[in-house]
């Protein structure tokens, strides 16, 4: 139905701006749950969330080909051109960047180790360069051998966004590029080896403008995986992506499907990462979501690879069938949904009326709103999610004994900031996005409580951040005052979440995604969280960069997202990787 | 009901008027017009007249609507989360909580008043469909009529256009209008913008329809006697257009904007279906139904306002056929 | 018992407004060779008769009752399959407007071999063979090549010429022309009347002319049958009707009769008022709401229905006024004025 | 004749190019009324990391720097001649008729467009198919056997399939045939198979948006047609024709039918036209990946291209139809002469 296109064609926009994370795998031979034996062992018992925090079903058999299904499509196959959180969860299949995330369940997964390479980077020079050295004997489909010059070239290309505008940008903004430097297609010849430099064929370094102590997160990037120059046709490289990992393409048919099948020249030996236990996968890509769970629940397909949760159709029958329910899991996202409350927009600029909008807020409400405990997420308090290394548990704002708002408080709040009988603002949501709209429809009627009046204004989530919300000005003119938001980390650190949406000097004409924190202090926060080597220390920073956001009141934190997922029938080693907040398709096998 | 057509010959086709003139005896022939008639027949068509009834209750219903939901539901926006399940998100009762003040149950997720909504469902729905037909029955008119009365290059301009316009692929060009437009424009903004525009919409789209039937009416009665009658009398342009023929028109506009009301509650119910219609939090029938596309487990939230749409345009069909059949009888159907 | 012949024919349709009795109790009869012209204005039930005999109200919610005796073979009763296999054969019949009796999409000769072959087993061939000697005979100039005409392709005369040959593709022995000429124009009407004279003389089928003009039957028929509100209410031979008609109504036609020997500059006496309704006809004599002698009747116009009685030698009359008394006024009241007017 | 085609060929394209300018403008010149810079609009197409140096790249690449003439001309000129498209690592012809390259996913249009045509075609042709047969069948019956108890029957169910949005009726039928069935392994009407894949599995797959539209269409048809053949069943001719003693079958189909389908055609071929362009409703509610859905997407998604190139497309398909009934009333009813 057109709303579930609507759905769909927005979904890309949830996803874009919402889960994000990085390539994965691990030293372990065997993901984590000793209970792997080399005989297949016998399917595990179904169970709420046996999928989380352990292996369900494990086992070392080979063989089979896994049905995948999405209801809308990769943005790109192209390493160099995809942000989906599930594209960089898949395509470790295919194809190997130099670090990756440990396929293992629960925190693990939130650990970098070696793939490509034979360690992590080795730091020099106050973290500005970065040296890696490449395994020997890794091979791409075609048989020729790797070479760090092909992971040079991979991550210039990349740079091209004329070209693959979907990618991030980290190495834009932070390798130290010569200025000539336009991209690899239009200025081929210029000597780019201030940003990386292969002195041999197993070594590649990376030259930084400052120091970043989390490069690793970086290097684990799709950007890096290898792409062999002679093989590279642009935008069209994606019709027929090179593999270095177990799998290659088969066929890629962007809108319609993808299939993979075994690639003969990659080499167990040197990777200790995968097992690649199926022969194959199937991807049918823009399929109808409803019946996406329905054949989910029925066997039919056996991953939604979006793996952003059944539709609410699907939620109340799992959730309602036991049996059904044994054979969900409840991930958390590295994601928060919230709303940003603009200080550009009077009386906003003083913080009592912005607090007044945090106690006033009815925190169950938005949660249903949501979607729910399940499909939607924990009621949220701050900013950074709990599955983001370093996030600290407070909540500045109490909503009351039930969590339906602190009116009293609220009042106080407004008599503070001297609108004792509340005010009148606009809120923005994107009007394609059911979830946003029945959550602007909660805080109209959690806020009317107090006197404040909301007016409702739905955008195009096509244009929301270009032309509306993400628009400062747009927000002044029409008194935009409070702004849906979502956002998901592109890896699960204090900077991999917060960096794009609090930091002030971000902000921009149009196309923000930070709309509303703008705070000196927050800033200086950021830059010293940048250049704390210690993890511990500087996770330790992040938080409290969350915390003065919170402080500020320029946010309202409505859930951390969760989402209902169903283990697709016959699968083993079915678990989910806390750096997606998605089933790790590396390890998935079939019976 | 006409003449007897099954058994041909002239005389059975002429019958009607001689009953008329029959039953009325000799006297009351001068003292009937056609409209009299008209109504005569059309009090006789018991279907026509149970659609004229429920459209009126349509009306009134949704003029009335705050009443209505004041004494029988509760505001159409308001919350009632005590009765959603907070898990599935469903209503909590079985039946989608149907009970004595929620007559159709409640919303999925916030648990709203659905009966409520279906009556100011209407609102939206009448409105719209009302205006943009008076707007596409205007232009038609008009247009048609000088289309029609003046023929040569006007005509031929007036008719291209229509063509072009019936060549657009309607929806999509709908869709994509009301998708561009600016959430401020005119100097309008919100539900007022929305509904302008809709009407706009639908009516600009909708008037070819309606023009190419007055053109035709037009032009045949340009040739008829009586019209040659006012001419030799002297009678100018203007005259003849407004005594002679625009009189005789309103047979055909009445039918056809009885019979375009309802192709313009449908077009409506699509927009807002396709999510280009009126803005949320305000209730429209279609935006219910897309509403409900992701809750097809709890069928009375697609049922009520599904039903609404056809029925009310089933009403209006009814009503608009009974019409024709009574201002026209030739139209045999 | 004579070739055609009709007994106290009723033929009614139930309508949501009431009973319409197109015609009602009509009773003639008709030899092979002979003329029938039957006069009367559009409502007074001409035409529906002439469908009647044709058995061409079947299907619809029409009443008939009486008799229809055909060559000795009874239609009422007969079966419509039975009709039908004469219809065409032994009864054919040529209709007032030609351009919308004729089908607009088959060419005139498609349809004359239609008409032909359902009757006669032969082939495409010969029966269009058929079909071009027929255009030809009916007087079309190059019917080999007109054949495949299409209607609208016609003149108005030759329209109506090659409906006539249509109508005696299979020579019928019973010929019913329902307002043959009203739609063309004088000229033309005169070449078709001829035109209708010589077929019959050749063909010695019984003809019924049906017509609202007194004129067109006057060189034509043998006896003129005169209809009012469904009923006959004089009969009589062409001069009965012409030098003594004894009802007002016929001579109110008689006096509104166009024809070709008068100057066409003088004005006609028309009939005043309207044909009456079929459904609640008025008491009494329909026609005497018109009538400018129903104060000559004592009353009873209004009252009882008037018989048709027989005057002299055949002729019939429906009319309560005394014979002698009608005889007067039309000696002395009508004649002199129709003939002033000549 | 052969002056009337030209005539009415270049009135098509003139046609065609009406539309296409303002299709045209409401995209390019509308937001700009709404205060949208070309930046701005490009800025929608820089994916996430929508930085104003991004958004100037995408502005300069997808050419809203030019005026929109410029673009316009640009845009016409790649029909007729084609257009080179640069896409990283090197330089690609588009040939004629270039309808451009996506906005989002920077595929050309054209090939998009004629591979989603199938879907559009099974479902317009399937549905068809049935609604003809069934509407005019039911009409023909009615209007034979009027004011009996079938005709009341069918022109009621005529009447609520009139009256019933498409969009409810599919919903409805997906819920009771396809979803609310536990058993079945995919949702006839949610997945299309092409023809030559599966003849069988893509009829299976159809059957549910065949039925819902065609239910709705031949509702329309089985209205028309007994209009259409009361009306001619009255006519004159129909009266000579039995006159000539044609047996009651021969005078309904040979006479009656033939004269009253005439107008049913070109409605037909007008419907079947718009169909073609795209049955938005239909393919949105079943999510079939035909043009209708197509342009949907694109428009939701602001793909520009793709609505420019579906529009003419649709707009295309309505005209030419239109092009061919004429011709063919010409050739059905010999009365009509092409001028």
């Amino acid at each position: 139905m057109t709303r579930r296109s609507l759905v769909v064609a927005t979904l890309s926009g949830a996803l874009l701006l919402g889960v994000a994370a990085c390539g994965g795998g691990s030293t372990s031979t065997s993901p984590s749950g000793g209970s792997t034996g080399e005989a297949a062992a016998p399917a595990a018992a179904d169970a709420f969330n046996a999928g989380i925090g352990k292996v369900f079903n494990p086992s070392d058999k080979k063989g089979g080909v896994i049905k995948f299904a999405i209801s809308d499509d990769f943005d790109s196959v192209d390493p160099a051109d995809t942000y989906y959180g599930f594209a960089w969860d898949f395509l470790r299949v295919y194809g190997r960047s130099l670090v990756t995330y440990k396929p293992a369940p629960g925190q693990e997964g939130n650990q970098v180790v070696p793939d490509l390479a034979e360690s992590l980077g080795q730091a020099s020079d106050d973290n500005k360069t970065w040296t890696y050295k490449l395994r020997t004997g890794v091979k791409f489909e075609d048989g020729t051998p790797v070479k760090s010059a092909d992971v040079k070239y991979a991550v210039l290309r990349s740079l091209d966004k004329k070209t693959f505008p979907n990618g991030p940008t980290y190495f834009n903004d932070w390798l130290d590029l010569p200025k000539d430097f336009v991209s690899v297609y239009k200025t081929p010849d210029v000597k780019t080896d201030s940003a990386i430099e292969t002195p041999d064929d197993q070594t590649i370094v990376f030259h930084l403008k400052k120091g970043y102590a989390g490069f690793d997160n970086f290097a684990a990037l799709p950007g890096t995986i290898p792409v062999p120059q002679a093989k590279d046709t642009g935008v069209k490289y994606r019709e027929h992506v090179v593999a270095t990992g177990p799998y290659m393409f088969k066929s890629a048919e962007a809108g319609k499907g993808y299939s993979l099948v075994r690639n003969p020249n990659w080499d167990q030996a040197t990777d200790q990462i995968r097992k690649a236990l199926p022969d194959g996968y199937e991807i049918e890509a823009k399929a109808n979501a409803d019946d996406l769970d329905n054949r989910l629940i029925s066997g039919d397909v056996q991953v939604d690879l979006a793996g952003t949760g059944v539709q609410p159709a699907a939620l109340s029958r799992v959730l309602g069938d036991p049996a059904l329910k044994a054979r969900s899991d409840n991930p958390t996202a590295a994601r928060t949904w919230y709303w940003s409350i603009i200080g550009d927009v009077k009386p906003l600029d003083n913080l009592d009326c912005r607090k007044a909008i945090q106690f006033a807020a009815d925190k169950v409400a938005l949660q249903t709103a949501y979607n729910g405990p399940f499909a939607g997420g924990d009621i949220a308090t701050s900013l950074m999610p709990p599955s983001i290394a370093g996030h600290q548990d407070f909540n500045l704002y109490p909503a009351g004994a039930d969590n339906h708002g602190d009116v009293a408080k609220a009042k106080e709040a407004l008599t503070a900031c001297g609108q004792p009988n509340g005010f009148a603002i606009n809120a923005a949501y994107r009007a394609d996005r059911p979830k946003e709209k029945q959550a602007g429809e909660a805080l109209q009627q959690a806020l009317a409580r107090v006197g404040i009046k909301l007016t409702l204004k739905g955008y195009p989530a096509g244009d929301y951040f270009a032309l509306y919300a993400g628009k400062p000005s747009f927000n002044k003119e029409n008194n935009i005052g409070l702004a849906a938001n979502g956002w998901g980390a592109d890896w699960n650190d204090g900077f991999g979440f917060l960096s794009q949406i609090v930091d002030s000097r971000t902000i921009r004409e149009a196309g923000n995604y930070n709309m509303s924190v703008k705070d000196p202090a927050v800033d200086a926060l950021i830059d010293k969280a940048m250049t704390t080597a210690d993890a511990t220390a500087r996770n330790g920073v992040w938080a409290e960069v969350d915390k003065k956001v919170m402080e500020d009141s320029y946010v309202l934190p409505a859930v951390w997202a969760k989402a209902l997922t169903v283990r697709g029938k016959g699968l083993t080693n079915v678990f989910v990787n806390d750096a997606y907040g998605l089933y790790d398709y590396l390890a998935l096998g079939v019976q | 009901m006409t003449a007897p057509l099954d058994v041909s010959g002239t005389e059975l086709q002429a019958a009607p008027e001689a009953v008329v003139e029959g039953a009325g005896g000799a006297k009351a022939i001068q003292g009937r017009s056609l409209g009299q008639i008209a109504w005569m027949r059309l009090k006789r068509d018991k279907v026509a007249m149970a659609g004229a009834i429920f459209v009126i209750f349509l009306i009134l219903v949704a003029i009335f609507a705050p009443v209505i939901t004041g004494l029988l539901g509760h505001p159409p926006n308001e919350f009632h989360q005590d009765m959603i399940n907070p898990e599935t998100m469903g209503p909590k009762a079985s039946w989608g909580g149907i009970n004595k003040d929620f007559l159709f149950g409640v919303e999925p997720v916030n648990g709203r008043d659905l009966f409520s909504r279906v009556v100011y469902g209407a609102r939206i729905s009448l409105l719209i469909a009302f205006f943009a037909t008076m707007l596409s029955v205007v232009i038609g008119t008009v247009l048609g009529v000088v289309a029609g009365y003046f023929g040569g290059w006007t005509d031929m301009i007036i008719s291209r256009a229509m063509d072009v316009f019936l060549a657009f692929p309607l929806l999509v060009f709908a869709i994509a209008l009301a998708g561009v437009i600016p959430d401020k424009a005119f100097g309008l903004e919100g539900d007022t913008l929305r509904i302008v525009l809709l009407v706009f919409i639908i009516g600009f789209f909708s008037w070819p329809y309606i023009g190419r039937i007055i053109r035709g009416q037009t032009l045949s009665l340009r040739e008829r006697e009586f019209v040659d009658a006012a001419r030799s009398l002297g009678a100018r342009g203007p005259y003849i257009l407004f005594r002679e023929i625009l009189p005789n028109l309103v047979a055909p506009i009445l039918i056809y904007s009885t019979l375009l009301i309802p192709t313009n509650v449908l077009f409506e119910a699509a927009l807002s279906f396709l999510g280009v219609g009126i803005r949320p939090p305000t209730a429209t029938w279609g935006g219910m139904l897309s509403d409900a596309v992701h809750f097809y487990t709890v069928p009375h939230f697609m049922f009520f306002p599904g039903m609404a749409i056809f029925l009310t345009v089933l009403a209006f069909n009814l009503f608009g056929d009974g019409l024709r059949d009574a201002l026209d009888p030739r139209s045999s159907r | 018992m004579s070739f055609l012949e009709l007994k106290d024919l009723r033929i009614h349709f139930p309508t949501d407004d009431g009973l319409v009795k197109s015609v009602d109790g009509l009773s003639f009869s008709l030899e092979r060779g002979k003329t029938l012209g039957i006069v009367g204005e559009s409502g007074s039930g001409k035409s529906v008769t002439s469908l009647g005999i044709l058995g061409l109200h079947k299907g619809g919610r029409a009443r008939i009752s009486g008799e229809i005796w055909l060559d000795g073979e009874e239609l009422v009763s007969a079966s419509a399959e039975h009709v039908r296999t004469l219809r065409g054969k032994k009864m054919a019949m040529i209709f007032q407007d030609p351009l919308s009796s004729m089908h607009p999409f088959y060419t005139v000769g498609q349809q004359i071999v239609e008409a032909y072959r359902i009757h006669n087993d032969v082939s495409k061939k010969v029966a269009r063979k058929h079909a071009i000697d027929l255009l030809g005979r009916v007087g079309i100039p190059q019917p080999d090549r007109r054949v495949d005409s299409y209607p609208h392709e016609f003149s108005g005369g030759m329209r109506q010429r090659a409906m006539i040959a249509m109508a005696l593709s299979c020579d019928p022995e019973l010929l019913i022309a329902d307002e043959p000429t009203t739609a063309l124009d004088v000229t033309v009407q005169a070449q078709i009347l001829d035109l209708m004279r010589d077929l019959q003389r050749d063909f010695n089928a019984a003809l019924i002319i049906i017509t609202h003009d007194l004129g067109v039957v006057a060189e034509l028929s043998d006896d003129i049958l005169v209809m009012y509100g469904g009923k006959c209410i004089e009969y009589g031979t062409t001069e009965d009707i012409f030098e003594r008609p004894e009802h007002p109504y016929t001579w109110g036609l008689l006096g509104s009769m166009p024809r070709l020997d008068r100057e066409p500059t003088e004005r006609l006496l028309p009939i005043k008022g309207s044909p009456p309704s079929l459904i609640n006809v008025p008491s009494g004599c329909a026609f005497h709401p018109r009538c400018a002698f129903e104060d000559r009747t004592e009353g009873r116009a209004k009252t009882e229905v008037p018989e048709l009685l027989e005057t002299e030698g055949g002729h019939l009359v429906r009319c309560h006024m005394p014979r002698d008394l009608r005889r007067a006024i039309w000696e002395n009241e009508i004649k002199p004025n129709l003939e002033a007017a000549s | 004749m052969v002056t009337y085609l030209i005539r009415r060929l270049i009135g098509a394209v003139v046609m065609l190019a009406v539309v296409s300018m303002v299709t045209f403008s409401i995209f390019f010149v509308v937001p700009r009324w709404a205060g949208a810079t070309p930046v701005d609009m490009a800025t929608r197409y820089v994916g996430r990391t929508a930085s104003a140096e991004m958004a100037q790249v995408a502005a300069q690449r997808l050419g809203f720097l030019d005026p929109v003439i410029v673009q316009y001309g640009r845009w016409v000129k790649a029909i007729f001649v084609g257009a080179d498209y640069d896409y990283g690592a090197g330089v690609e012809h588009c040939s004629a008729p270039c309808f451009g390259y996506s906005f989002l996913s920077r595929l050309p249009v054209w090939p998009d467009m004629l591979d989603r045509l199938p879907v559009t075609a099974s479902l317009a042709i399937g549905a068809a198919v049935i609604w003809l047969i069934a509407g005019v069948a039911t009409g023909v019956l009615s209007a034979l056997k009027r004011g009996s108890f079938f005709d009341r029957a069918a022109m009621s169910v005529a009447l609520a399939g009139v009256s019933l949005p498409i969009f409810f009726t599919g919903l409805v039928s997906l819920v009771v045939f396809s979803y609310g069935n536990p058993f079945r392994v995919t949702a006839p009407g949610s997945t299309y198979t092409p023809f030559e894949q599966n003849p069988a599995t893509w009829a299976y797959n159809l059957l549910l948006p065949w039925i819902t539209l065609a239910f709705l269409y031949a509702a329309g048809y089985a209205r028309l047609t007994r209009a259409g053949m009361l009306e001619t069943m009255g006519e004159d001719y129909i009266r000579t024709a039995r006159a000539k003693g044609l047996p009651e079958r021969s005078v309904v189909v040979r006479h009656g039918l033939r004269a009253a389908l005439t107008p049913i055609i070109t409605i037909f071929g007008l419907d079947f036209g718009l169909l073609l362009g795209g049955a938005v409703l239909t393919e949105s509610t079943f999510s079939l990946p035909g043009i209708g859905k197509y342009a949907i997407d694109a428009i939701i998604a602001n793909d520009l291209p793709k609505v420019m190139g579906v529009t003419m497309l649709a707009a295309f398909f309505v005209v030419f139809a239109s092009l061919i009934v004429d011709l063919l009333y010409a050739v059905v009813d010999p009365r009509v002469r092409l001028s």
